[in-house]
Protein backbone atom coordinates (compact mmCIF):
# COMPACT_ATOMS: atom_id res chain seq x y z
CA UNK A 1 0.00 0.00 0.00
CA UNK A 2 1.67 2.94 -1.08
CA UNK A 3 0.94 6.53 -2.47
CA UNK A 4 3.24 9.24 -3.86
CA UNK A 5 2.79 12.54 -5.27
CA UNK A 6 5.04 14.85 -7.61
CA UNK A 7 4.42 17.89 -8.97
CA UNK A 8 6.16 18.29 -12.21
CA UNK A 9 8.03 21.80 -13.12
CA UNK A 10 6.17 21.64 -17.24
CA UNK A 11 4.73 18.92 -19.01
CA UNK A 12 4.69 15.12 -17.82
CA UNK A 13 6.99 13.38 -19.63
CA UNK A 14 6.06 9.43 -20.65
CA UNK A 15 4.68 7.31 -17.54
CA UNK A 16 7.57 5.23 -15.85
CA UNK A 17 6.16 1.57 -15.83
CA UNK A 18 4.14 1.09 -13.00
CA UNK A 19 3.73 -2.83 -13.89
CA UNK A 20 4.30 -5.84 -11.39
CA UNK A 21 6.90 -7.55 -13.66
CA UNK A 22 10.16 -8.31 -11.83
CA UNK A 23 8.62 -7.01 -8.87
CA UNK A 24 7.68 -10.55 -6.90
CA UNK A 25 6.62 -9.16 -3.80
CA UNK A 26 3.57 -10.44 -2.25
CA UNK A 27 1.76 -7.42 -2.77
CA UNK A 28 3.07 -7.14 -6.75
CA UNK A 29 1.40 -10.34 -7.36
CA UNK A 30 -2.10 -9.25 -6.12
CA UNK A 31 -2.09 -7.15 -8.69
CA UNK A 32 -4.68 -7.74 -11.33
CA UNK A 33 -5.51 -4.19 -12.67
CA UNK A 34 -3.47 -1.07 -13.26
CA UNK A 35 -5.24 2.01 -14.60
CA UNK A 36 -3.23 5.37 -16.01
CA UNK A 37 -5.45 8.41 -16.54
CA UNK A 38 -3.51 11.04 -18.01
CA UNK A 39 -5.03 14.49 -18.67
CA UNK A 40 -4.13 16.41 -21.94
CA UNK A 41 -4.11 20.46 -22.54
CA UNK A 42 -6.87 20.75 -25.32
CA UNK A 43 -7.02 23.26 -27.87
CA UNK A 44 -10.28 25.08 -27.03
CA UNK A 45 -11.02 26.64 -23.72
CA UNK A 46 -14.79 27.52 -24.00
CA UNK A 47 -15.25 28.59 -27.45
CA UNK A 48 -11.79 29.76 -27.56
CA UNK A 49 -8.43 28.73 -29.04
CA UNK A 50 -5.55 28.39 -26.79
CA UNK A 51 -1.79 27.98 -27.01
CA UNK A 52 -1.20 26.59 -23.22
CA UNK A 53 -2.04 26.55 -20.02
CA UNK A 54 -0.58 27.94 -16.69
CA UNK A 55 -0.85 26.06 -13.33
CA UNK A 56 -0.56 27.78 -10.34
CA UNK A 57 0.36 25.48 -7.57
CA UNK A 58 -0.06 26.33 -3.98
CA UNK A 59 2.28 24.57 -2.16
CA UNK A 60 3.12 22.70 0.78
CA UNK A 61 -1.23 22.96 0.50
CA UNK A 62 -1.39 21.16 -2.97
CA UNK A 63 0.67 17.92 -2.64
CA UNK A 64 -0.81 17.40 1.22
CA UNK A 65 -4.02 18.02 0.17
CA UNK A 66 -3.00 15.32 -2.69
CA UNK A 67 -1.61 13.19 -0.27
CA UNK A 68 -4.54 13.23 1.92
CA UNK A 69 -7.27 12.62 -0.92
CA UNK A 70 -5.01 9.54 -2.25
CA UNK A 71 -4.99 8.17 0.81
CA UNK A 72 -8.24 8.48 1.67
CA UNK A 73 -8.99 6.79 -1.95
CA UNK A 74 -6.59 4.01 -1.19
CA UNK A 75 -7.79 2.88 2.05
CA UNK A 76 -11.48 3.48 0.68
CA UNK A 77 -11.31 1.20 -2.36
CA UNK A 78 -8.65 -0.95 -0.96
CA UNK A 79 -6.06 -0.09 -3.58
CA UNK A 80 -2.71 -1.63 -3.86
CA UNK A 81 -1.04 2.04 -4.86
CA UNK A 82 -1.83 5.61 -5.97
CA UNK A 83 0.67 7.87 -7.98
CA UNK A 84 -0.38 11.51 -8.72
CA UNK A 85 1.58 13.77 -10.74
CA UNK A 86 0.88 16.95 -11.60
CA UNK A 87 2.12 19.83 -13.72
CA UNK A 88 2.90 23.39 -12.47
CA UNK A 89 3.47 26.14 -15.02
CA UNK A 90 2.96 26.03 -18.67
CA UNK A 91 1.83 23.37 -20.61
CA UNK A 92 0.80 23.11 -24.19
CA UNK A 93 -1.87 22.12 -25.95
CA UNK A 94 -1.21 18.18 -26.67
CA UNK A 95 0.93 17.65 -23.59
CA UNK A 96 -0.04 16.00 -20.55
CA UNK A 97 -0.82 17.83 -17.17
CA UNK A 98 -1.90 15.28 -15.14
CA UNK A 99 -1.29 11.59 -14.12
CA UNK A 100 -2.86 9.05 -12.13
CA UNK A 101 -1.64 5.74 -11.69
CA UNK A 102 -3.49 2.98 -9.49
CA UNK A 103 -2.99 -0.84 -9.17
CA UNK A 104 -5.92 -2.85 -7.74
CA UNK A 105 -6.74 -6.68 -7.50
CA UNK A 106 -9.30 -6.03 -9.73
CA UNK A 107 -10.86 -3.42 -12.16
CA UNK A 108 -13.90 -2.52 -10.18
CA UNK A 109 -12.21 -0.57 -7.71
CA UNK A 110 -9.30 0.68 -10.02
CA UNK A 111 -12.18 2.69 -11.99
CA UNK A 112 -14.25 3.89 -9.29
CA UNK A 113 -10.69 5.12 -7.32
CA UNK A 114 -10.08 7.22 -10.92
CA UNK A 115 -13.58 8.94 -11.35
CA UNK A 116 -13.75 9.90 -7.40
CA UNK A 117 -10.30 10.94 -7.37
CA UNK A 118 -10.06 13.04 -10.13
CA UNK A 119 -13.93 14.51 -8.92
CA UNK A 120 -12.74 15.85 -5.58
CA UNK A 121 -9.26 17.03 -6.66
CA UNK A 122 -11.07 19.43 -8.92
CA UNK A 123 -12.77 20.66 -5.80
CA UNK A 124 -10.14 20.78 -3.32
CA UNK A 125 -6.72 20.72 -4.41
CA UNK A 126 -5.26 24.40 -4.67
CA UNK A 127 -4.08 24.38 -8.07
CA UNK A 128 -5.56 26.89 -10.44
CA UNK A 129 -5.26 26.94 -14.46
CA UNK A 130 -5.35 29.79 -16.80
CA UNK A 131 -5.52 29.87 -20.57
CA UNK A 132 -2.70 30.90 -22.70
CA UNK A 133 -3.69 32.68 -26.18
CA UNK A 134 -1.80 32.44 -29.16
CA UNK B 1 -4.98 43.16 13.54
CA UNK B 2 -4.39 43.03 9.86
CA UNK B 3 -4.56 39.44 8.17
CA UNK B 4 -3.24 39.05 4.41
CA UNK B 5 -4.84 36.55 2.54
CA UNK B 6 -3.37 34.83 -0.71
CA UNK B 7 -5.57 34.65 -4.01
CA UNK B 8 -5.10 32.71 -7.09
CA UNK B 9 -6.01 31.79 -10.69
CA UNK B 10 -8.59 33.81 -12.40
CA UNK B 11 -9.30 36.09 -9.40
CA UNK B 12 -6.18 37.39 -9.09
CA UNK B 13 -6.13 38.48 -12.78
CA UNK B 14 -8.97 40.37 -12.29
CA UNK B 15 -8.43 42.02 -9.22
CA UNK B 16 -5.00 42.71 -10.53
CA UNK B 17 -3.32 41.57 -6.96
CA UNK B 18 -2.28 38.32 -5.30
CA UNK B 19 -3.04 39.14 -2.16
CA UNK B 20 -5.42 40.98 -0.02
CA UNK B 21 -5.08 42.79 3.36
CA UNK B 22 -7.90 43.00 5.87
CA UNK B 23 -8.16 44.62 8.94
CA UNK B 24 -10.39 42.31 11.40
CA UNK B 25 -10.57 42.56 15.79
CA UNK B 26 -7.83 40.80 17.16
CA UNK B 27 -10.28 37.57 18.31
CA UNK B 28 -11.38 37.47 14.89
CA UNK B 29 -12.35 34.00 13.44
CA UNK B 30 -12.42 32.71 9.61
CA UNK B 31 -15.63 33.95 9.23
CA UNK B 32 -14.69 37.49 10.06
CA UNK B 33 -11.97 37.00 7.36
CA UNK B 34 -14.84 36.53 4.68
CA UNK B 35 -16.92 39.11 5.54
CA UNK B 36 -14.32 41.63 5.70
CA UNK B 37 -13.23 40.68 2.09
CA UNK B 38 -16.75 40.95 0.87
CA UNK B 39 -17.23 44.25 2.67
CA UNK B 40 -13.92 45.34 0.78
CA UNK B 41 -15.32 44.03 -2.78
CA UNK B 42 -18.96 44.29 -2.72
CA UNK B 43 -19.08 43.35 -6.39
CA UNK B 44 -17.30 40.20 -4.91
CA UNK B 45 -19.55 40.17 -1.76
CA UNK B 46 -20.92 36.45 -2.71
CA UNK B 47 -18.08 35.18 -3.49
CA UNK B 48 -16.20 35.79 -0.59
CA UNK B 49 -18.85 35.42 1.98
CA UNK B 50 -18.80 31.68 0.79
CA UNK B 51 -14.95 31.17 -0.59
CA UNK B 52 -13.09 28.07 1.84
CA UNK B 53 -10.08 29.73 3.57
CA UNK B 54 -7.11 27.45 4.25
CA UNK B 55 -5.13 28.61 7.52
CA UNK B 56 -1.76 27.61 6.87
CA UNK B 57 -2.16 25.09 4.23
CA UNK B 58 -5.55 23.27 5.75
CA UNK B 59 -9.35 23.40 5.25
CA UNK B 60 -10.32 24.98 9.03
CA UNK B 61 -14.11 25.98 9.84
CA UNK B 62 -15.34 28.91 10.08
CA UNK B 63 -15.64 29.23 13.54
CA UNK B 64 -11.84 28.58 13.86
CA UNK B 65 -9.69 31.65 15.34
CA UNK B 66 -6.88 33.54 13.72
CA UNK B 67 -3.75 34.96 13.92
CA UNK B 68 -2.24 37.88 12.33
CA UNK B 69 1.15 35.74 11.80
CA UNK B 70 -1.40 32.87 9.98
CA UNK B 71 -1.40 32.28 6.53
CA UNK B 72 -4.32 32.53 4.66
CA UNK B 73 -5.32 31.48 1.45
CA UNK B 74 -9.34 31.49 -0.27
CA UNK B 75 -8.93 28.22 -1.99
CA UNK B 76 -12.26 28.36 -4.30
CA UNK B 77 -12.48 27.90 -8.10
CA UNK B 78 -9.49 25.26 -8.43
CA UNK B 79 -9.86 23.78 -11.31
CA UNK B 80 -6.75 20.77 -11.35
CA UNK B 81 -6.15 18.20 -13.81
CA UNK C 1 -12.14 8.48 -34.73
CA UNK C 2 -10.42 4.91 -34.57
CA UNK C 3 -10.18 1.19 -33.44
CA UNK C 4 -7.28 -0.83 -33.24
CA UNK C 5 -7.20 -4.70 -32.10
CA UNK C 6 -4.31 -7.26 -31.54
CA UNK C 7 -3.73 -10.49 -30.55
CA UNK C 8 -0.06 -10.52 -29.28
CA UNK C 9 1.56 -13.74 -28.60
CA UNK C 10 2.59 -14.14 -25.13
CA UNK C 11 2.63 -10.83 -22.62
CA UNK C 12 2.02 -7.86 -23.60
CA UNK C 13 5.30 -5.80 -23.72
CA UNK C 14 5.11 -1.96 -22.34
CA UNK C 15 2.63 0.28 -23.98
CA UNK C 16 2.73 2.57 -26.73
CA UNK C 17 2.60 5.71 -26.07
CA UNK C 18 -0.67 6.88 -26.75
CA UNK C 19 -0.35 10.69 -26.02
CA UNK C 20 -1.04 13.35 -28.69
CA UNK C 21 2.08 15.10 -28.55
CA UNK C 22 3.66 16.16 -31.80
CA UNK C 23 0.42 14.58 -33.73
CA UNK C 24 -1.44 18.29 -34.15
CA UNK C 25 -3.97 17.14 -36.19
CA UNK C 26 -7.62 18.12 -35.85
CA UNK C 27 -8.43 15.09 -33.49
CA UNK C 28 -5.72 15.41 -32.24
CA UNK C 29 -6.01 18.40 -30.04
CA UNK C 30 -9.36 17.89 -28.97
CA UNK C 31 -7.95 14.96 -26.50
CA UNK C 32 -8.31 15.69 -23.11
CA UNK C 33 -7.98 12.37 -21.65
CA UNK C 34 -6.43 9.35 -21.97
CA UNK C 35 -7.27 5.83 -20.40
CA UNK C 36 -5.15 3.20 -20.10
CA UNK C 37 -6.61 0.05 -18.79
CA UNK C 38 -4.09 -2.82 -17.76
CA UNK C 39 -5.24 -6.33 -17.07
CA UNK C 40 -2.10 -8.59 -14.86
CA UNK C 41 -2.01 -12.12 -14.15
CA UNK C 42 -2.67 -12.50 -10.22
CA UNK C 43 -1.03 -15.04 -7.86
CA UNK C 44 -3.95 -16.55 -7.00
CA UNK C 45 -6.75 -18.06 -9.08
CA UNK C 46 -10.08 -18.61 -6.44
CA UNK C 47 -8.02 -20.39 -3.22
CA UNK C 48 -4.87 -21.97 -5.34
CA UNK C 49 -1.43 -20.96 -6.33
CA UNK C 50 -0.71 -20.21 -10.03
CA UNK C 51 2.36 -20.05 -12.16
CA UNK C 52 0.96 -18.67 -15.06
CA UNK C 53 -2.52 -18.21 -17.30
CA UNK C 54 -3.04 -19.88 -20.61
CA UNK C 55 -5.40 -17.44 -23.35
CA UNK C 56 -6.80 -19.63 -25.94
CA UNK C 57 -8.38 -17.48 -28.40
CA UNK C 58 -11.04 -18.32 -30.88
CA UNK C 59 -9.96 -16.10 -34.16
CA UNK C 60 -11.05 -14.32 -36.34
CA UNK C 61 -14.23 -14.47 -34.56
CA UNK C 62 -12.26 -13.04 -31.31
CA UNK C 63 -10.45 -10.18 -33.29
CA UNK C 64 -14.09 -9.60 -35.30
CA UNK C 65 -15.85 -9.24 -31.49
CA UNK C 66 -13.39 -6.92 -30.36
CA UNK C 67 -13.61 -4.83 -32.91
CA UNK C 68 -17.30 -4.96 -33.24
CA UNK C 69 -17.61 -3.88 -29.73
CA UNK C 70 -14.51 -1.33 -29.97
CA UNK C 71 -16.61 0.14 -32.63
CA UNK C 72 -20.23 -0.07 -30.70
CA UNK C 73 -18.05 1.74 -27.75
CA UNK C 74 -16.70 4.47 -29.91
CA UNK C 75 -19.82 5.83 -31.32
CA UNK C 76 -21.87 5.40 -28.36
CA UNK C 77 -19.92 7.16 -25.79
CA UNK C 78 -18.18 9.65 -28.48
CA UNK C 79 -14.58 8.76 -27.91
CA UNK C 80 -11.77 9.74 -30.34
CA UNK C 81 -9.84 6.50 -30.07
CA UNK C 82 -9.47 3.00 -28.74
CA UNK C 83 -6.79 0.04 -29.39
CA UNK C 84 -7.52 -3.36 -27.35
CA UNK C 85 -4.35 -5.85 -27.17
CA UNK C 86 -4.71 -9.83 -25.67
CA UNK C 87 -2.43 -11.99 -25.26
CA UNK C 88 -2.91 -15.82 -26.83
CA UNK C 89 -0.94 -18.36 -25.04
CA UNK C 90 1.16 -18.38 -21.76
CA UNK C 91 1.26 -15.07 -19.57
CA UNK C 92 3.03 -15.51 -16.04
CA UNK C 93 2.03 -14.14 -13.03
CA UNK C 94 2.90 -10.48 -12.48
CA UNK C 95 2.91 -10.06 -16.59
CA UNK C 96 -0.06 -8.46 -18.68
CA UNK C 97 -2.23 -10.00 -21.03
CA UNK C 98 -4.90 -7.41 -21.91
CA UNK C 99 -4.68 -3.51 -22.26
CA UNK C 100 -7.36 -1.40 -23.44
CA UNK C 101 -5.76 2.26 -24.35
CA UNK C 102 -9.00 4.68 -25.14
CA UNK C 103 -8.58 8.39 -26.17
CA UNK C 104 -11.39 11.09 -25.27
CA UNK C 105 -11.96 14.72 -25.29
CA UNK C 106 -13.41 14.65 -21.64
CA UNK C 107 -12.62 11.77 -18.97
CA UNK C 108 -16.03 11.09 -18.08
CA UNK C 109 -16.76 8.80 -21.36
CA UNK C 110 -13.24 7.49 -20.88
CA UNK C 111 -13.96 5.55 -17.96
CA UNK C 112 -17.50 4.46 -18.29
CA UNK C 113 -16.25 3.17 -21.76
CA UNK C 114 -13.53 1.41 -20.61
CA UNK C 115 -16.09 -0.03 -17.39
CA UNK C 116 -18.80 -1.15 -20.36
CA UNK C 117 -15.72 -2.68 -22.88
CA UNK C 118 -14.49 -5.03 -20.17
CA UNK C 119 -17.34 -6.09 -18.94
CA UNK C 120 -19.22 -6.60 -22.10
CA UNK C 121 -15.72 -8.44 -23.35
CA UNK C 122 -16.05 -11.08 -20.58
CA UNK C 123 -19.26 -11.97 -21.78
CA UNK C 124 -18.78 -12.14 -25.83
CA UNK C 125 -14.96 -12.07 -26.92
CA UNK C 126 -14.09 -16.22 -27.64
CA UNK C 127 -11.01 -16.20 -25.66
CA UNK C 128 -11.00 -18.64 -22.58
CA UNK C 129 -8.25 -18.50 -19.71
CA UNK C 130 -6.90 -21.59 -17.77
CA UNK C 131 -4.02 -21.74 -14.68
CA UNK C 132 -1.02 -22.67 -15.07
CA UNK C 133 0.27 -24.67 -11.74
CA UNK C 134 3.70 -24.44 -10.71
CA UNK D 1 -26.06 -34.93 -41.23
CA UNK D 2 -22.97 -34.54 -39.20
CA UNK D 3 -21.86 -31.06 -37.42
CA UNK D 4 -18.61 -30.93 -35.91
CA UNK D 5 -19.16 -27.96 -32.67
CA UNK D 6 -15.61 -26.81 -31.75
CA UNK D 7 -15.56 -26.31 -27.86
CA UNK D 8 -12.53 -24.55 -25.74
CA UNK D 9 -11.26 -23.72 -22.23
CA UNK D 10 -11.97 -25.87 -18.95
CA UNK D 11 -14.82 -27.17 -21.01
CA UNK D 12 -12.63 -28.92 -23.55
CA UNK D 13 -10.04 -29.98 -20.63
CA UNK D 14 -13.52 -31.50 -18.84
CA UNK D 15 -14.20 -33.49 -22.26
CA UNK D 16 -10.76 -34.21 -23.01
CA UNK D 17 -11.92 -33.01 -26.73
CA UNK D 18 -12.06 -29.58 -28.63
CA UNK D 19 -14.12 -30.90 -30.96
CA UNK D 20 -17.81 -32.91 -30.77
CA UNK D 21 -19.55 -34.22 -33.61
CA UNK D 22 -23.27 -34.53 -33.66
CA UNK D 23 -26.10 -36.11 -35.85
CA UNK D 24 -28.91 -33.52 -36.90
CA UNK D 25 -31.70 -33.45 -39.67
CA UNK D 26 -30.33 -31.68 -42.80
CA UNK D 27 -32.92 -29.19 -42.25
CA UNK D 28 -31.60 -28.52 -38.68
CA UNK D 29 -31.24 -25.10 -37.02
CA UNK D 30 -28.99 -23.73 -34.29
CA UNK D 31 -31.31 -24.98 -31.51
CA UNK D 32 -31.70 -28.79 -32.62
CA UNK D 33 -27.45 -28.80 -32.53
CA UNK D 34 -28.01 -27.23 -28.83
CA UNK D 35 -30.39 -30.68 -28.29
CA UNK D 36 -28.10 -33.19 -29.68
CA UNK D 37 -25.17 -32.01 -28.11
CA UNK D 38 -27.40 -32.19 -24.53
CA UNK D 39 -28.72 -35.49 -25.77
CA UNK D 40 -24.88 -36.66 -26.28
CA UNK D 41 -23.70 -35.11 -23.08
CA UNK D 42 -26.40 -35.80 -20.16
CA UNK D 43 -23.93 -34.69 -17.40
CA UNK D 44 -24.30 -31.21 -19.57
CA UNK D 45 -27.18 -31.20 -20.52
CA UNK D 46 -28.29 -27.51 -19.08
CA UNK D 47 -24.88 -26.28 -20.21
CA UNK D 48 -25.50 -27.66 -24.23
CA UNK D 49 -29.19 -26.92 -23.93
CA UNK D 50 -28.55 -23.10 -23.21
CA UNK D 51 -24.82 -22.49 -24.74
CA UNK D 52 -24.19 -19.55 -27.57
CA UNK D 53 -22.90 -21.29 -30.60
CA UNK D 54 -21.53 -18.94 -33.00
CA UNK D 55 -21.67 -19.81 -36.64
CA UNK D 56 -19.12 -18.94 -39.43
CA UNK D 57 -17.43 -16.71 -36.30
CA UNK D 58 -20.69 -15.05 -35.78
CA UNK D 59 -23.37 -15.26 -32.84
CA UNK D 60 -26.65 -16.37 -34.57
CA UNK D 61 -29.91 -16.73 -33.59
CA UNK D 62 -31.67 -20.59 -32.54
CA UNK D 63 -33.65 -20.15 -35.52
CA UNK D 64 -30.96 -19.72 -37.95
CA UNK D 65 -30.58 -22.82 -40.21
CA UNK D 66 -27.59 -24.76 -40.55
CA UNK D 67 -25.46 -26.86 -42.51
CA UNK D 68 -22.78 -29.76 -42.52
CA UNK D 69 -20.09 -27.19 -43.65
CA UNK D 70 -20.86 -24.51 -41.60
CA UNK D 71 -17.74 -23.88 -38.53
CA UNK D 72 -19.69 -23.71 -35.22
CA UNK D 73 -18.05 -23.29 -32.27
CA UNK D 74 -19.26 -23.31 -28.33
CA UNK D 75 -19.09 -20.23 -26.91
CA UNK D 76 -19.61 -20.23 -23.37
CA UNK D 77 -17.63 -19.38 -19.95
CA UNK D 78 -15.14 -17.42 -21.98
CA UNK D 79 -13.20 -14.89 -19.65
CA UNK D 80 -10.66 -12.38 -21.46
CA UNK D 81 -8.89 -9.95 -19.80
Amino acid sequence: MSVAIHIIDGPLQDAINYGAQNSFTQTATNIGATLVFEGVVRALEGARHIRALEYEVYEPMASRTLAGLAQDILATHGLISITVEHSRGQVSVGERSFRLSVQSAHRKEALAATDEFITRMKCDVPIWKSPVYS
Amino acid sequence: MIVHVLIFGELARELSCKEIAVDVVSTAKVRDVNFALAAKFPAKSQLFQTARLAVNHAFTSPDSPINASDEVALIELVGGG
